[in-house]
């Protein structure tokens, strides 16, 4: 369903390429998890597919298909209409990434003003309370007219899901939705998320640093590494399996409750 | 509504202290009204008598008291010098002054306002560089400079208007305005560079914030970001900035009033202050600062209704 | 925005530079004496041998805004220097220590700022009496506010830094934690608005001798050189066009600077 | 258990912030309440909770940056130290690196300039950084770099109790690791003993000796790793737990 | 149009176009100083007030422009031959502006205000002789002095008030030829014509008076033509008027412009010193520099229009004489020159210009002097109230047209004194000239008084200031007076 080749991405301002021949595939109803250190071009890529990348600052080349529709050198027009209807962008820090001075069902409601302007405003007001609804945002009728410093960090979180899926697009991309969220609202973010592919098919791109929280939640994941794909497979393969060097220093990385080698309880 | 009030009591406040500080300073000033009001034929009997009369002898503390009571009663003073009633003295002369900085405010607004609004979504053109260079440039023209240079070319060399003439406003509505345009210009242009300066870059402040990004995602343009979204989170500061402009252009406009010969308030007060005529300056000095700290205060409520998280109780800025 | 960073930056300190090297200059040479009057010379406009012309005493008005912009500077900056150390200080102590003795001072403060800049330079005057030195002190307490204004704020949002609190887990004093390791980190602010001090000085010190009530003569700044100049604006209006465009080329030398440093910043911010 | 044991013991400490102005009444909120456990010598006790449960507000409240309202804080070693969450912002951006390394020392005012030089480049080759990093400025610097600037100057001055909040969740993984790994060997070299606090139960543990579990600004649990977790008895400890399989 | 400035000759000058007068019209008058002063005539004390007030009231007798005093408001007068007992007879009919007709108690009543010395000093210092004032009946009023005084008759040009009138400080009422319509505050004041005037009614039914206080606005307010009559106006001002538009009529101010000193305070209580300075100043150089030559040079405390007592040959005394100047200094102690600081009112440019010409004159002998400029409130308490300055260029002028108005300040003990001039044989003349019944005599008196201002350099004397008149083209019929007041009531339109 998504496809991207070869993706190559430059800003002006570094040395450095951000992204260096990114190609991965997402499948209908599929969860890709994209995972890497810090600066590896997971943001960058993501991007590219909702068409944000600050054009005039960057060079870029390669290709990103959505259903066959050409993304990456659309023009902005074609963008607009994709943008919000076929793709939705769930941001990593929903404080900052929610305008603070519209009510929170209005930027629910915003891709509807836009891509359906016939709709009544009174219709859209419905639609953005189902939305919440379904992103399980509790009271939605009076969660409606808060504003985002009014909410918590979860509760922000899923008022930007149900911006993203409210005109129910073919793909989801989340970057790192919850790492700043508490571990409780995390898993039930996480659990929401596999609820909603579940029940609409919602393709999603899954960008994180936490190992475990994909492990989670994606079938199959993807891990970057200063720009550059490394490594690529089905989640439990790649994790039983690596075979990078990068990614198994990785998955070494994650801290797990196994035991420790030396236990020194002498001192109690 | 707690905000409002508590705004608005924080107003009296800043009066309350304005006018005692002002009072304050006058018992400091070297020169006393009564030798000031008698000139050449000022004798130390003629002083004292004259002190006496004025009630210039008596506590600062009851002085300010009646003055403050008088206040409240509607009762201004008297004016030294011109022996009659600081109401109606200030009366012929706060319309012009409050015509004059309204005009220039206007004008700000005006100008300002589409070209700040310009300048930020031409920020990325060629030409950015010389805007920025020329607002700078304007923002460098004091008013009494420009000032003077309006009056040589438009007043003397074209004669589009009479340098120190200004009609009654009930008589002449048009040509009022008119000659006080040029006032305004002079107070204005620096004022406008400053705010289209201030608007452009918290627009592109704006701009930059993630929730840009975000509008984007859902298929707005850049139009409709700036419209929908970023103007309105940029009111905030920039109606915080108008208020303190607001309150500046009153200042300016006592400069300019000299230039241009404006029988305002500005000149009012400079003479009324050489001539020690406390009770006039005494109610200048008030409503000077009424109108600052009023700007502040309507600035404060403004941005507060605009932005929510104001609403909290703090304070924009 | 970021072609045009360092432009701006070089520009006004080039333009800036060269000024105030004329004005140093102007303290020990001038091409005539500024005072020296000459009663066949009334009213010449420029030439080559009075390069801004001459006005109604005959004297040479470039040697006069030489010497009258190195007043005007002299103040400006002395006004700068004055308001900026004391304003710095109460800012940092109200900004850094919170609490009552800052809520009664930015009361204070308050109710400074809510005198227009001009009025509260006016009645300070007529408290000091006018000259060149009860202009400086004039000026420098009408700037503190805002320069307390601007280091508070600043010090106010550094107050709560990680390294603060780690400097203080340490043992360093007050005193220390405020001006060694706090003042450098306001610099950010405090040198814009240190520009726009200065360019503010200029102006209430040119307002002020304009409407004669600053600098008296036979001390000549640039202010007071104006209101002589517009009694003569239409016989010889190259004087006030000279004097003004020294005011004006000041002003827009050191703002060109300000410009720079908040861009290089990359800050938005205002004092 | 004797007392000279202890590094720190904190006993029924309660504790808050005051809210409010000039003109409005200030009014006590309260955060921790009731809250007692110690440190022993040469153990890490791990501090978790949810966001805003008040571990920061504890850890402040430990170092005496707030005051406690009731109960008291007892330290037995000199000088505690702290490693903060946020490695961008506790290191003066206005320095170089070996200018802030220094400070400490000139601070503390017992040795001459090169001996503090001395001390700067043992304790820079202990957190491991490179010789150039001393010309940098923080931002300069990486966050993992950062964080170990940070450790070197939190330990420059020889602690013996270091509280480190969250010192690693601003980071990669792969670099939390690395400062993990850091903070267990400096433990030994320099016989220090940690409050250390975190919301990621796996880093606490694997680092820790024994857990705090905080709830509301209360102390639900309390006791060494394995009995949390393989025996928690709080609901909450339970919920905490099974959000981080 | 020329308006030389002899006064005393046969003819009265006046100003403007030659042709046929027109009645009517309305002007507007350019003022430079605001009228922030009681417009009570008894309590009004700025010259600029008064010189306008002059067209709204007047006296028992008014002055004409040759200097001499004419009937007013008292048809006529006898003076009694020990004259102690002045004896005026009302002119019938003569009209307050309020409508009501000028009775002996109004005269009565307003001698006696001025002469009320409760407070002090009366209001009219010269009136502490009068002994009695009595209205004898309606058209009669007689005032009995308690010692002759030859000045006396040109002290009742002092006006005639309506005897029941509260607010003659903001709303007068007289009886001149124009009448108080309205003032606004550092705007305008408007005076209209006096349909119910005794006299020659005045040709213009309106006057405003347009109040520009700064110099500058006034010379653009003229170039831009809204302004039909401006007086007082400085040389490089009026260089600035071109075109036809206006004529420029030139008399003087009729005061005596001089850098007057401080004969209390080192150095300048010594002669020598003083007269170092005059040696050091030349006169013609400042009227070059600051009015293109206009004025007229003065050598005492004397203006020419005054041909009665001034003394031309006391002007050229001190002429410019450098080598002399410091051989004075030296010989004062002072060979190296000294400090020397100029306090001068900032609201009167002519004197500013002046101080900063004297200035570099005084370099030349040694003397670094520096200018303090102070608003004229501060002037007025510390330079001449308070005494406390060390030299200031002003202009002084007569009250009225009595050589007394000008000599008597510098009587030692004079509260006007303000350069604490102490002169035994000063002193002793002016005694003198006060018993003295023989005008000649007294006259005589008067100018060796002023030869002894001259000769012990009391002030270092400049010039009587020209007094330039623009005046609009098609107006005609300005006059000058030998004291500084402003008629417009024989100005006019010309056909
Ligand atoms: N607008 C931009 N201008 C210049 N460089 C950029 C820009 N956006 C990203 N980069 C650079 O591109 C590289 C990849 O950044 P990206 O944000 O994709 O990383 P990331 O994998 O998302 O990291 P993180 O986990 O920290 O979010 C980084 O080196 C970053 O500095
Ligand atoms: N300076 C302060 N003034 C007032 N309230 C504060 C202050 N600092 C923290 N709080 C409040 O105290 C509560 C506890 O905060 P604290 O920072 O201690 O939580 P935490 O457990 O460290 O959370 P996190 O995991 O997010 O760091 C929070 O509700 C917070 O809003
Ligand atoms: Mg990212
Ligand atoms: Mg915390």
């Amino acid at each position: 369903m998504l496809e991207i080749k070869d993706l190559h991405v430059k800003f002006h301002s570094r040395e450095r390429e951000a992204v260096s021949g990114v190609s991965l595939t997402i499948r209908n109803g599929e969860i890709l998890g994209l995972v890497g250190e810090s600066g590896s071009g997971k943001t960058v890529t993501a991007m590219s597919v909702a068409g944000l990348l600050p054009r005039r600052s960057c060079d870029y080349s390669g290709s990103i298909e959505l259903d066959g529709t050409e993304l990456l050198h659309a023009d902005r027009t074609l963008l607009r209409k994709m943008q919000g209807k076929e793709i939705g962008v769930v941001f990593q820090e929903p404080m900052s990434a929610m305008d603070p001075l519209m009510k929170i069902g209005e930027q629910v409601g915003e891709t509807l003003l836009l891509h359906h302007p016939e709709i009544s405003s009174e219709d859209r007001y419905y639609c953005a309370l189902a939305a919440m609804r379904e992103a399980e945002l509790p009271n939605p009728e009076d969660t409606y007219g808060r504003y985002p410093h009014e909410l918590s960090g979860g509760m922000l979180q899923r008022a930007m899901i149900a911006a993203a899926i409210i005109s129910r697009p073919k793909l989801l991309l989340l970057d790192e939705p919850t790492t700043a969220l508490d571990v409780t609202i995390q898993a039930q973010i996480l659990e929401l998320l596999k609820k909603l592919n579940r029940e609409h098919g919602i393709s999603m791109l899954f960008i994180s640093h936490n190992l475990n929280v994909v492990r989670k939640l994606c079938s199959r994941v993807a891990v970057m590494q200063k720009g550059i794909l490394v490594e690529e497979g089905q989640t439990e393969d790649v994790w039983e399996n690596p075979h990078h060097p990068y990614t198994k220093r990785l998955i070494a990385a994650i801290p797990t409750r196994t035991k420790k080698e030396a236990p020194d309880h002498d001192k109690f | 509504m707690k905000y409002a009030a508590r705004k608005i009591l924080m107003l009296l406040v800043t009066m309350v202290i304005v006018s005692f500080l002002a009072f304050l300073a006058f018992s400091l000033i070297s020169g006393d009204p009564a030798t000031a009001m008698l000139g050449t034929e000022a004798t130390p009997e003629k002083v004292a008598a004259l002190r006496e009369e004025l009630g210039l002898n008596r506590p600062l503390l009851a002085q300010y008291g009646t003055w403050v009571l008088g206040f409240f009663t509607g009762n201004l003073g008297t004016s030294y010098s011109y022996r009659m009633p600081v109401s109606s003295l200030i009366g012929q002369k706060l319309p012009l002054t409050l015509a004059l900085s309204l005009l220039s405010f206007l004008l700000i607004l005006v100008v300002a306002v589409p070209l700040g609004i310009r300048s930020a979504r031409q920020s990325e053109s060629r030409l950015d560089g010389v805007h920025t260079a020329l607002n700078q440039l304007f923002m460098a023209l004091p008013p009494f400079f420009t000032g003077i240079l309006l009056t040589w070319l438009f007043g003397i060399l074209l004669h589009w208007f009479t340098p120190g003439k200004f009609p009654i406003f009930s008589e002449h509505p048009g040509l009022f305005f008119w000659n006080l345009l040029f006032p305004a210009i002079a107070v204005a242009i620096p004022r406008i560079a400053m705010t289209v300066r201030m608007l452009r870059s918290t627009i592109l402040h704006e701009m930059n914030q993630d929730y840009v990004r975000t509008a984007i995602s859902r298929g707005n343009d850049r139009v409709g970001v700036l419209y929908r979204h970023v103007l309105k989170n940029a009111m905030a500061p920039v109606i915080a900035f108008l208020a303190q402009t607001m309150a500046e252009v009153i200042a300016g406009s006592i400069v300019v009033e000299q230039v241009f010969a404006v029988p305002g308030l500005g000149r009012l007060l400079l003479a009324s202050i050489g001539n020690r005529d406390w009770p006039v300056v005494e109610v200048i000095v008030v409503i000077l600062a009424f109108w600052v700290v009023l700007a502040n205060t309507i600035g404060d409520l403004l941005s507060q209704r605009i932005d929510p998280r104001l609403r909290l109780g703090g304070d924009a800025r | 925005m970021n072609r045009n960073k360092k432009g701006y930056l070089r520009a006004g300190l080039i333009l800036t530079c060269v000024l105030f090297a004329l004005i140093l200059l102007g303290f020990f040479w001038t091409p005539y004496d500024p005072t020296a009057m000459s009663g066949s010379e009334k009213f010449l406009g420029p030439s080559l041998r009075h390069i801004m012309g001459t006005d109604n005493f005959g004297r040479d008005i470039f040697s006069r805004v030489l010497k009258g912009a190195g007043l005007t500077a002299v103040i400006a900056l002395s006004t700068v220097a004055i308001g900026a150390v004391c304003g710095t200080i109460v800012g940092a102590l109200t900004g850094y220590f919170g609490g009552k003795v800052d809520a009664v001072l930015m009361r204070f403060n308050d109710a400074m700022t809510a005198f227009p800049s001009m009025l509260l330079a006016l009645v300070l005057i007529s408290v000091l009496g006018s000259g060149k030195y009860n202009v400086i002190l004039a000026l420098g307490i009408v700037f503190t506010p805002s320069f307390a204004r601007v280091t508070r704020s600043a010090y106010a949002s550094l107050r709560d830094a990680n390294y603060v609190k780690s400097a203080r887990l340490m043992g360093a004093g007050r005193a220390r934690i405020l001006f060694v390791h706090l003042l450098p980190n306001t610099m950010q602010v405090l040198l814009p608005a240190l520009t726009i001090g200065f360019n503010n000085a200029v102006l209430a010190e040119a307002s002020m001798s304009y409407l004669g009530i600053g600098v008296t003569p036979p001390d000549a700044s640039l202010g007071y050189m104006l209101s002589e100049a517009q009694s003569m604006i239409a016989s010889a209006p190259w004087y006030a066009v000279g004097t003004g465009l020294m005011i004006v080329l000041l002003i827009f030398g050191v703002g060109l600077i300000g410009e720079g440093l908040q861009r290089r910043n990359g800050g938005q911010r205002y004092a | 258990m004797t007392n000279s044991d202890l590094v720190l013991s904190v006993s029924h400490v309660t504790s808050g912030y005051s809210e409010g102005g000039f003109l409005s009444k200030r009014a006590r909120r309260e955060i921790l309440h009731d809250v007692t456990f110690d440190v022993h010598h040469g153990e890490i006790l791990g501090l978790v909770g949810e966001s805003g449960t008040g571990k920061t507000t504890l850890a402040r409240t430990i170092l005496g940056m707030v005051k406690p309202d009731a109960g008291t804080v007892t330290h037995y070693t000199k000088r505690p130290q702290m490693i903060f969450q946020d490695p961008y912002s506790s290191l003066n951006p206005a320095y170089t690196v070996a200018w802030i390394l220094e400070e400490p020392l000139r601070i503390f005012g017992k040795y001459d300039a090169p001996e503090r030089k001395r001390r700067v480049a043992d304790m820079l080759a202990r957190v491991e950084l490179p010789e150039e990093c001393l010309r940098a400025k923080p931002e300069e610097l990486s966050g993992g770099q950062r964080q170990r600037v940070s450790i070197a100057t939190a330990l420059i001055q020889r602690p013996r109790f270091l509280i480190a909040d969250e010192p690693v969740s601003a980071l990669d993984v792969t670099i939390q690791a690395q400062i993990l790994k850091l903070l267990k060997e400096l433990r030994d070299e320099f016989d220090l003993s940690y409050l250390f606090i975190s919301h990621d139960l796996n880093v606490v543990y694997q680092l820790c000796d024994r857990v705090l579990v905080m709830k509301s600004g209360a102390v639900v649990e309390q006791g060494t790793v394995d009995d949390i977790f393989d025996h928690p008895k709080n609901e909450y400890t339970k919920q905490l737990l099974a959000a981080a399989e | 149009g020329d308006g030389s400035s002899q006064a005393g000759s046969e003819a009265t000058q006046t100003g403007g176009s030659t042709g046929e007068s027109v009645q009517g019209g309305e002007i507007t008058v350019g003022i430079a100083q605001d009228l922030d002063d009681s417009l009570d005539p008894h309590k009004a004390v700025k010259a600029g007030t008064r010189e306008i007030l002059f067209n709204v009231f007047e006296g028992l007798v008014k002055p004409t422009p040759n200097g001499d005093l004419e009937p007013a408001v008292a048809e006529s007068y006898v003076i009694s031959d020990d004259e102690r007992t002045y004896t005026f007879t009302l002119r019938e009919g003569v009209q307050f502006h309020n409508g009501e007709t000028v009775t002996a108690d109004d005269v009565v009543y307003s001698i006696e205000r001025c002469a009320d010395a409760s407070e002090g000093e009366p209001l009219v210092a010269a009136f502490s002789v009068i002994q009695s004032v009595e209205a004898t009946d309606d058209h009669t009023v007689v005032i009995t002095l308690s010692e002759p005084d030859s000045d006396f008759l040109s002290y009742l040009t002092t006006a005639i008030l309506p005897r029941d009138y509260a607010d003659e400080d903001t709303a007068p009422v007289g009886t001149g030829p124009f009448k108080f319509v309205s003032r606004t505050a550092q705007d305008a004041i408007v005076l209209e014509k006096f349909d119910g005037y005794w006299g020659t009614p005045a040709y213009l039914d309106k006057v405003t008076f347009k109040i520009i206080e700064n110099a500058d606005a006034l010379v653009l307010s003229l170039q831009s033509g809204a302004i039909d009559l401006c007086p007082h106006l400085t040389a490089t001002q009026v260089s600035q008027l071109s075109g036809d538009t206006y004529q420029i009529l030139e008399g003087t101010m009729n005061l005596v412009q001089a850098m007057y000193l401080n004969n209390a305070v080192e150095p300048l209580n010594n002669e020598k010193v003083r007269q170092a300075l005059s040696y050091a100043v030349d006169k013609q150089t400042v009227m070059d520099m600051i009015a293109d030559g206009h004025g007229k040079a003065v050598g005492s405390s004397m203006y020419p229009t005054f041909t009665k007592y001034f003394d031309d040959s006391l002007t050229d005394y001190y002429t410019q004489n450098i080598d002399k100047a410091k051989a004075l200094l030296a010989e004062a102690g002072y060979p190296d020159g000294f400090a020397l600081e100029i306090t001068v009112p900032s609201n009167y440019q002519p004197h500013v210009d002046t101080a900063q010409v004297l200035v570099e004159q005084l370099k030349a002998i040694g003397v670094n002097a520096t200018i303090k400029l102070v608003d004229w409130n501060t002037w007025v308490s510390d330079v001449y109230t308070g005494r406390n300055y060390q030299a200031t260029v002003v202009g002084v002028d007569a009250s009225n047209m009595t050589a007394r108005a000008m000599l008597e300040r510098f009587v030692s003990d004079n509260g006007k004194n303000f350069i604490n001039y102490n002169n035994p044989d000063y002193d002793d003349l002016f005694r003198q000239a006060l018993a003295e019944k023989d005008d000649a005599a007294r006259t005589e008196i008067y100018r060796q008084m002023e030869a002894n201002l001259t000769e012990h350099a009391a002030n270092v004397y400049i010039q009587d200031l020209a007094d330039l008149v623009a005046i609009r083209s098609n107006l005609a019929g300005y006059q000058f007076y030998p004291i500084y007041v402003m008629d417009l009531a024989s100005v006019h339109f010309v056909q």
